[in-house]
């Protein structure tokens, strides 16, 4: 086992795809020569060559495009949206035609794209380098989409996401690229070396996409999250002193119902935490989900604890964060309600 | 109000009533612009062939200049034969939707040499992307009528499982991409796959159709910068057929330049061709095929014809356009042209025309009998609606599991 | 009092805001000349002038861009997207320019854009004809989204998007452009001019956004529902056999809570029914919101009554539109449970 | 494996390590090119303007040729002072963020005849759609440091409300629009305006800038189509200068053709201008502007220059091209051919140069110290955060109202 950062995992994970797969290519703005402006890719054009490791045009939506064509052609691309903020250009081709193109076709035609996009903010980036569009693709069907916490999860996952026929949306918290961040600008950050999910196999392996994980448990309330908030909410669980069954969401589509479930049941109480705005964010549909589930076994309203309905504000970025205290709040309220 | 507008608003030449008027149509001679080497350099033909005319039939049906293909008789009689099964199948089809038998359809007439001398000049394996109006494209490849009728019935052999509005066919067999609602969307797909095929070093190229009016959707750019950065072996059509529904070409930006002129300006030869003449368009595809094949990169090709029919059937000309504007065009009827080059050439007859319309005209009645079996919008078998729940994904996820479950309760 | 169908209504509208302000312009694809394809337009560039009622190129993208530029140089334009389906090109502009302006400029810089497009199935339109897009939309932060369910609604809160100065997404379900459909494809159509909300003022008026309405008042449960849904829940009703509450909610964004809560806490039960498809739609919002405002009054699980989560399939519409029989059904379940 | 790809991939001439070479660069001899007259047909000039490259200063610092706006002394200052502020003001900032006291910096050192010689050459009244390296487009406007500081720090006088990120700038009362982070998304903005203003009768027209890799973008094809369409009195600025962060020109088309190439196939003039030529950016301004505003529509200026330092102060320029790119580049640095040309005419001398530095840099230095004062980022005054919740609408919204509550409490 290695320790790796979520970079480095994810680097490893396309190191070895492109080298089991020939039929493996990346393709984005700066992700060739360069490596990535994260470094994700970085060495792997040198080591796999120009035409499989392929810096693109600064149009997103030719980067899906033509990912398409490629898959179609049989082909396994990754294409790399330099950040989330701008995948809209990208919106049509991925939601008219990638999401479809199996179904309209009567599952004759298929695309097997990747697309990986770093999204979230805490980074000082302002509202164009910060935002958790994810819950806009969820409303979308066609599409697989996952958002991993943890080097070893992102590994695994984007393994399985690049061998999956299915289109995947693969976005990656930007803020957790280099170690778990607890919501806590303030405090020295931590590494992933010093966290036991930062210790990751060198070689080949799969995680199954669909499945939560249960990352700790507990009996007063259920916190359903993914992405940076799941070490958010392990450290608000603290703050909050509760004993908090934090369950890591981890892909979205296809959702694990059951394990929701099991855990909401044995609670009766939830907290649903995401970092994208409120408003019908997918916290809405795990809120929908958990009412549909668990009515009965429900003691308190679900608190959903999130950014608020603006867009990402550069200065304010703390103020806008859901971050400990918040988190927190919500626990301590749904204790306190019933 | 005391304002003084000074936004320029481009006016098509005739509105209903009007007189048609084609003259904003440069045309030129046949036989008049030359035919340079798959390997010349643009610079040295870019105005020529982007704003000057290919064409090859001139005025008394002769075929003249470098372009002529000289397809020898055979290949003649194909083509005639698969745009006259095309002319048929539209009148057919489009008598079907009238009739109620079918619930929409959009006819290619006036079109057909686009489609058909393309197809006939690319090879099987290149992979063809089209547009609604390239039927041709699937007759030219050799398909089987009922497989489209069974499509537009929405029926139990329909490809698309019922999922897509009728003309929206796709080929797998026969290297025929699927037909997508949003216009452009095959453009930078069709770039893709091209890249793909460079990258995998096979020798298949890419072709794309789009309309004059779809060229200005983004993904137009996105097909031309990644086909001229990366020198995809693609060829890229727009048939500029002066309609997209109710707009005339003007408002894509064709009052100032031919389409094919776009091109040049990324880098990539554009090639303006009478699109209503059959041997010119073989000859250009072809051309723009073979600079493909030999790694010289992309080729726009603007295909100049009339949309001679409506946009649909929901559509009503009338309403925007002079009645009798198909009859004023200036380049023709592509089916007639051939036909008299054809019979100039003594590869054909007017009784050979004839028996192969009855012929063809049979065997699409056979054809709608047959597809019919497999089910129509009243009558017959039905598709399996759980189907409904398949192909979202490749395994059916367990959401969709349940919502399947759901309708089947209660459909009990 | 005149009797006029949604199209008319909406046509008035457009012909009193081009009279009233010299600053409406319209902008869309063969919405000039030709009137629009559903005819939303008809007759206003011939009084109007080409200069006031624009063709545009078939680039939705170019659409909303030009309308957020002519916005900020002082005009009010109304853009077209022919159809719902077809907003995706222009998702950049609406995401990231109309919706962030006046956010990213401190209040300095707006654009006073108002999206009209169709949407909605049931016209045998295919997967790329049918789509209800809005729930996407009102993740976005920043935009006023609406859906009328009637001509006198359609007529009153365009007048009052046109007029507003933030940007407002207009959805107008095509399936009741010419009469309040049901949800039964079998039954011969009503026309609007038997429809109460049929009658329209010739004149100017405009209503309020922000508002949902009651439309049935009713004490075994309340249903939360807009556009087509709006008659097929009242048909549905019927068929089931309960006394319905039935909202229109008519304004997502701002939504009316308070009308909401008040009728849930009054009934107990809830149904949320919507077109679009189900996972992440905006009923997930809705469902999201009345757990946590009424949850005390909530004697049996929410269910959601949607379009299925695929595609829209164009020979099973009737399969897939969320008709008066799954209504009932779920109505009946919400009766029963508890 | 065993396949030959045969993707072509454009390869940047030099690589860390490698000697500079320019030689792609075609370079026009100064007073070379033509002036048209501003309502010649495109035909006639598109092939000069857009391939050739407009030139007034020689090598010996004269100016030459048709294109010479033979500035007087007093434009020539005003030119060589905002120049220079940009480059000072670039310089200082960046150390800024380097000292922590920003968080983030781009400079635009190399380009700021590009932004300056542009706003001199238009009227206040048009509209300018900037991107983020175009901050000479406000110094040439007059606008005071203080205000551009205060964005950069997020603080109380922030135009921004502390939103955005730091050099996204506006400006209102100068006509300037906000910078979004999304590239190119300004372009069919400024075609808008400028169809509003023609729509009203209005003598204003707009101006927008990107850069060459940013050209790739939808919205490029959006705003060159609309621009066409209508004849929109517009500008539409290409900055070519070489790199896009870390790829190269190529990697947007411009291996086979100029930027400005891509206007004719729109047609469009496309006027390909030496962008360290204060001189020729000028004149070429003018030119097109007058065009806009005489109803002769759009043009299309490619500036060629170079980024001479990184993408932003997040970036490291040296991992992808030689360190000293810049000191082969072969037009030289703008503000030293515009000092040597002003010398030479005798309107400046290095002692004045001097003085004018140390005025401007005493000038930002009381800039900065002014700007602290309504906060750093550590210090004094901040905004109100409850902010945070205005200006999503015109008015906060219910459900707005609600967070901000939550949020106060919480806060409490
Ligand atoms: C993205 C998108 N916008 C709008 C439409 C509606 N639409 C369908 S066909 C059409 C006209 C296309 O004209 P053109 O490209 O010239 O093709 P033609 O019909 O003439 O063959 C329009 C506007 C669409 N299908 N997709
Ligand atoms: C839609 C979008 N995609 C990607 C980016 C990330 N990005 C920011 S600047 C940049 C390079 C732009 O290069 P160019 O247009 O040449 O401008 P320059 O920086 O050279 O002035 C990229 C890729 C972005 N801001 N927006
Ligand atoms: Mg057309
Ligand atoms: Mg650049």
């Amino acid at each position: 086992m290695a320790r790796m950062t979520m970079i480095q995992a994810l680097n490893s994970a396309m190191d070895i795809m492109l080298d089991r797969d020939p039929d493996v290519v990346i393709l984005g703005e700066d992700v060739g020569y360069f490596g990535g402006v994260f470094r994700a890719t970085e060495g792997l054009q040198r080591k796999y060559g120009e035409h499989r490791v392929i810096d693109a045009p600064i149009a997103e939506g030719g980067i899906i495009g033509a990912a398409i064509g490629m898959g179609v052609n049989g082909l396994r691309p990754i294409s790399e949206i330099q950040f989330a903020d701008y995948i809209y250009p990208g919106f049509d081709q991925i939601v008219s035609e990638l999401a479809k193109l199996r179904y309209r076709t009567g599952g004759e035609f298929f695309a097997p794209v990747t697309i990986r996009t770093p999204c979230g903010g805490g980074i000082r980036g302002g509202q164009t380098h910060s935002q958790s569009p994810e819950g806009v693709f969820t409303h979308v069907c066609g599409l697989k989409i996952i958002m991993p916490s943890n080097p070893y999860d992102a590994k695994g996952l984007l393994i399985s996401a690049i061998e999956d026929d299915d289109p995947v949306l693969f976005f990656e918290p930007k803020r957790i690229y280099n170690g778990p961040f607890d919501g806590d600008p303030d405090k020295p950050a931590m590494p992933w070396s010093q966290h036991p999910k930062g210790e990751v196999p060198e070689g080949y392996y799969s995680l199954p996409i669909g499945l939560a994980e249960v990352v700790r448990e507990g009996e007063d309330l259920t916190v359903l999250c993914y992405g940076t908030m799941v070490h958010v909410c392990e450290a608000a669980a603290k703050l909050a002193e509760v004993e908090a069954e934090i369950v890591d969401i981890r892909t979205m589509i296809p959702l694990d119902v059951d394990t929701i479930r099991q855990s909401v049941e044995k609670t009766g109480r939830c907290v649903i935490v995401h970092e994208a705005t409120r408003f019908s964010g997918f916290g809405a549909e795990l809120s929908a989900t958990v009412q549909e589930e668990c009515f009965y076994s429900l003691e308190a309203p679900i608190e959903r604890v999130t950014g608020w309905d603006t867009p990402y504000p550069h200065a304010f970025e703390w103020d806008y964060f859901p971050g400990q205290k918040r988190v927190a709040a919500a626990m301590v309220k749904v204790m306190e309600a019933g | 109000m005391t304002r003084t507008p000074r936004l320029h608003i481009p006016h098509p030449p005739a509105r209903p009533g009007d007189t048609p008027d084609f003259s904003y149509v440069d045309i030129s001679p046949a036989g008049a612009v030359p035919r340079p080497d798959v390997t010349t350099r643009l610079r040295d033909i870019e105005r020529s062939l982007a704003f000057e005319m290919v064409r090859v039939l001139d005025e008394e049906h002769a075929a003249v200049g470098p372009w002529d293909p000289h397809l020898d008789h055979h290949d003649l009689q194909v083509g005639l034969r698969y745009m006259l099964l095309t002319r048929l199948f539209d009148e057919r089809m489009h008598r079907m939707q009238r009739q109620g038998k079918i619930s929409f359809y959009m006819k290619s007439l006036g079109e057909e040499a686009v489609s058909v001398a393309a197809a006939q000049a690319l090879e099987p394996g290149d992979m063809l992307f089209p547009s609604y109006r390239n039927q041709g494209l699937h007759f030219a490849r050799g398909r089987n009528p009922v497989d489209l009728m069974c499509q537009l019935l929405s029926n139990t052999r329909d490809m698309c499982k019922g999922r897509q509005m009728p003309v929206m066919y796709h080929w797998v067999r026969g290297n025929i991409f699927s037909i997508s609602g949003n216009l452009t969307t095959q453009y930078p797909q069709a770039v893709g796959w091209a890249m793909a095929s460079a990258i995998k070093g096979e020798e298949d190229i890419a072709a794309a159709w789009i309309g004059e009016g779809s060229s200005a959707e983004a993904d137009f750019h996105h097909a031309m910068t990644f086909a001229s950065v990366y020198m995809a072996p693609v060829v890229l059509n727009i048939v500029n057929n002066q309609w997209a529904i109710s707009t005339f070409q003007g408002f894509a930006g064709g009052e100032r330049r031919p389409f094919a002129a776009r091109g040049p300006g990324y880098g990539i030869p554009g090639v303006r061709v009478d699109g209503n003449d059959f041997l010119a368009v073989y000859a250009v595809t072809r051309w723009a095929a073979e600079r493909a094949r030999q790694g010289a990169g992309p080729t726009l090709i603007e295909h100049v014809t009339y949309r001679a029919d409506a946009h649909s059937t929901s559509d009503d000309p009338s309403r925007y356009r002079p009645r009798d504007e198909w009859k004023a065009w200036p380049l023709g009827d592509p089916l007639e042209r051939l036909k008299a080059y054809m019979i100039r050439e003594h590869a054909w007859s007017e009784a050979q025309h004839e028996a192969l319309a009855a012929e063809l005209g049979a065997q699409l009645d056979e054809s709608w009998e047959e597809a019919c079996g497999f089910g129509t919008m009243t009558d017959g078998p039905t598709l399996d609606r759980n189907e409904l729940f398949e192909d979202v994904f490749k395994d059916v996820l367990p959401h969709l599991i349940r919502q399947r479950d759901q309708f089947r309760d209660l459909e009990d």
